[in-house]
């Protein structure tokens, strides 16, 4: 059984049975990720790279692999295209300062879809003003979809940079990004997709998509907290100065003049996380040895059952009905708050999250303010669907 | 019990709320919003010699934010500004834990939910909004 | 034992005993972090701050006890005024950058150490790039001192930044930053203090220093990997604008503007590295219970031992010979180079680190282009003294 | 052991470097740099009709790179640039861990180095520089 390797869905959780449907938020880990990480520091912990010594060799070793694992996992054309960063938020903000300080100019344009996270949004809002680059809304439609049709509007030779989530993690929808890349590159414009929800659910094949810049999020994947990554082409990256800048991204420093390493120490200032990019690597693993098109279906299964059954409930409606969707359902109850609703699962040890999810221009969009928020893993169940239902049927019970 | 949190009591000031509206003078009034959920409330006063003649809130929020906005106006108006601070104080310290303080009346629904801290801030924000208004003057 | 602490010290490197000596590196971990670590995967893993449910609750909780427990640690007046970062090179970047950029103009100097480690003299020439501004070195001494009365002419009235290492990495020497501090205070300086060599050796009390901005390394303090800390004064803090932007640091989202949160939450975009942060309080914990005035008298002492026995080795030197000194010796032989001397010791079981130490303009001032550096931790003892002297008379046979 | 790999032909050849110095007119050349460890190596080549006539370097580094450089310089010398990138390439095939290639002779010295991966770039620089002189054309 998959949920036997996530140790952490044993626990109860207020006494009850835990049903953990926040997997958009961070997923839990598998046992091979949290013995990785154990082991790192038990047996393997060394900084990396400038040692002399065997087991800074060793975890330097390892540490490369993550690297090139991740590099093929994505098919990335090269391991140097692959940026460690901190998180999904880091990478973008990482194109948005060095590629966008230094390629945007006054009258260019930004696009930027209804539906992104702060994350592909206010660093983008940062450097057009900074800039005196415009930042201009792609629109989406009632469902939750972008408005291609709008989108094909917008896309002038002004435009510079298009930014777009994968998967969205307010309502599921999975954009099609492949065709809005190619799109954008007919007018000469750059992509940066943010793809924090993408990669525990769908296969990522940079070079097929085309994409010029990829975020990825270690802890959305089963993998641990504080790591990330940027893809990004070579050609683009190498163009690109630095962004932070400290030890190990040099090549020689004087108080004359500093000259930088190649890729990807470039990007990649101080000691890395390397307790939790070593780990990684089992997360990565895991996710190949799962059949991802299969999970993703059941996945998908579970949030349309329970969509289905509490659409039943009076008063009740899911926001976001994309037709190409992930497993993300955003609830709201006309007879109560996103907060009281979440509280009262809470209580039935149903585990969701409340709130704008980070993307206050969708929920205005919608002229919401907050939706309650459940999100499928790998490891969740019809059971977690029907505790889920369950505790709704109670919520309403209590707000009558 | 979350029965114990969602208690008629509160669901009712939550669906009818006291003192719902504006004053056509306050003396004082302040906007609060929590940023992570989403409540606001404006609060206005109008208070003569020391002393909270009038109160009405305005905002949207969770039921807990209104229920309890709506429990504080109606315990506060008519009470001095200086006992209004200190009936706060006290069950703010009660919401976060300190069990020896004396029974508060209505305020009472709202303690079970110091078991879930993440809300806490709901219940109390009315209460903050009560100290910035105190600390304004309006014209 | 102190040692059976660290289960790492008890593995085999090259077949021989482990003298783990790269401390100023990264520090070894302690068993009651490593369980930490393992414990919050295994049992308390979720998303903070936003969570409706009960995981999440008990995690925010744990994640916000670390920077209070920080906080106090260092003794800052408030936590919010301790940033979590990725580490010591991202905090200091964070400042070069949002305080930097809008408080630097054409003429300004930020006066920056011969001694500075590449992360706290990197960002800072950058900024000066960007700005205008001129970065001017502070001289040291052939001891490898700060030349105060070089520092003194230095400040004039343009000085708007003074950029100093708390303890050298290179070559252990402990800065008199309270007088230095004071000193740029007279001209209305800012003072950013490098701590990331300090917090594992010595008692940091951030009011007493009065220091402006102070950088710190979790792994460098016996905590994980990928966690960082900047102490910032909160009229500093509270005036600077946002660095890195995302979820979590705003207040208000929209096309037309962005409004962003109070301290800390404003400077802290993204997942943060929960995983780490959480576990650095088992650090904290675990320093808290050590006499750090002994530990540092005993670090300092094996230092001194190791260099008054290797001096006696012919055409050994060991560079910087500062009165107020840690535990780090930087050992120079006229027979061998710096990456020989160290794969000899690696031979030996003995972890050194060779190479600049990411002080280039450190080893130009003493016009060398490595040494092979010994530095010691809490757990290290006479024995590895032994093992390293006895493996540099071995590398001195083989070379003759 | 350390000692295979600091053995006496090693030392010998960092301790006096063969083709150490400068060519009055060389016909290719090319410096190289290993940040990390702060080796640099600057090689120089008289190449006519194919054959590598003359070869020289200077530099400064560590024990292994200095005695990688001194032994290529001896055994390219008089060989075809063929010849020599070949040899290259079977050198940094075997010290980066294939053992079924045929023995090299006095660069079976440096395949110790392979236990120590970190130190690999020391004993490959001379060979980076080669390939890298052979790609350039001085006057
Ligand atoms: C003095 C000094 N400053 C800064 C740093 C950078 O710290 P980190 O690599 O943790 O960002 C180091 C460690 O390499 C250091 O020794
Ligand atoms: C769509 C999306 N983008 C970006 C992010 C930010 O990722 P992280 O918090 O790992 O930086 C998230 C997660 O919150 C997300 O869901």
């Amino acid at each position: 059984m998959l949920t036997a390797n996530f140790p952490i869905l044993e626990i109860p959780s207020r006494g009850k049975r835990l049903a953990y449907l926040d997997n958009a938020a961070t997923t839990q880990k598998p046992q091979s990720v949290i013995d990785a990480t154990a082991h790192y520091y038990r047996e393997q912990n060394a900084n990396v790279h400038r040692g002399a010594y065997w087991l800074s060799q060793e975890a330097t070793a390892l540490f490369d692999q993550t690297r090139v694992q991740l590099a093929n996992w994505i098919n990335a054309e090269s391991s140097d295209e692959v940026i460690f960063t901190k998180g999904c938020t880091e990478s973008i903000n990482l194109v948005a300062h060095s590629w966008g300080m230094n390629n945007l100019s006054q009258g260019d344009v930004i696009l930027v879809s209804r539906m992104e996270h702060h994350a592909n949004f206010v660093p983008w809002q940062q450097v057009s003003i900074a800039k005196g680059a415009s930042i201009v809304e792609i629109p989406i439609t009632d469902l939750g979809e972008i408005d291609l049709e709008a989108y094909q509007n917008l896309l002038t030779g002004r435009v510079k940079m298009v930014a777009i989530v994968h998967v969205s993690n307010s309502i599921g929808t999975i954009n099609p990004i492949k065709k809005m890349i190619a799109m954008a590159h007919k007018v000469g414009a750059k992509v940066m997709v943010d793809g924090a929800q993408a990669l525990a659910h769908l296969k990522v094949d940079v070079q097929d998509l085309g994409v010029d810049f990829y975020a990825i999020s270690g802890h959305k994947m089963y993998g641990p907290t504080g790591v990330g990554a940027l893809y990004g082409k070579r050609e683009l990256l190498d163009a690109m100065p630095p962004y932070q800048t400290g030890g190990s991204m040099i090549r020689t420093v004087s108080f004359e003049e500093t000259t930088f390493a190649a890729l990807p120490d470039k990007f990649e200032p101080g000691t890395p996380n390397i307790g939790g990019i070593i780990p990684w690597a089992s997360a990565i693993t895991f996710l190949e040895g799962q059949n991802l098109l299969e999970v993703a279906a059941q996945e998908a299964n579970l949030a349309q059952v329970l969509e289905k059954q509490i659409e039943q409930i009076n008063g009740i409606r899911v926001v976001g009905k994309a037709a190409h969707r992930a497993g993300i359902v955003s609830i709201l109850a006309d007879w109560t708050h996103a907060h009281d609703l979440g509280t009262i699962l809470d209580s039935e040890g149903v585990a969701v999250r409340t709130g704008h999810h980070c993307c206050m221009p969708l929920m205005k969009r919608f002229n919401i303010v907050a939706t309650t928020r459940a999100s499928f893993g790998i490891y969740n169940t019809m059971e977690d669907v029907d505790q889920c239902v369950a505790a709704v049927q109670k919520a309403k019970r209590i707000f009558g | 019990m979350i029965e114990d949190l969602y208690q008629e009591l509160i669901i009712d000031h939550a669906r009818f709320p006291q003192n719902r509206g504006s004053l056509a003078a306050p003396s004082h009034s302040a906007h609060q919003y929590n940023p992570l959920c989403g409540d606001e409330v404006t609060l206005q006063l109008l208070v003569e010699n020391g002393v909270i003649q009038d109160i009405a809130f305005e905002g949207q929020g969770c039921a807990i934010s209104t229920a309890a906005t709506s429990i504080m106006t109606t315990l506060i108006k008519g009470k001095t500004t200086e006992e209004a601070k200190a009936l706060g104080q006290l069950f703010r310290d009660k919401i976060t834990g300190n069990a020896e303080i004396e029974d508060l009346g209505e305020l009472e629904a709202l303690v079970p939910i110091k078991e879930y801290p993440m809300r806490v801030k709901c219940a109390t924000l009315p209460w903050h909004a009560l100290l910035d208004a105190l600390r304004s003057e309006t014209t």
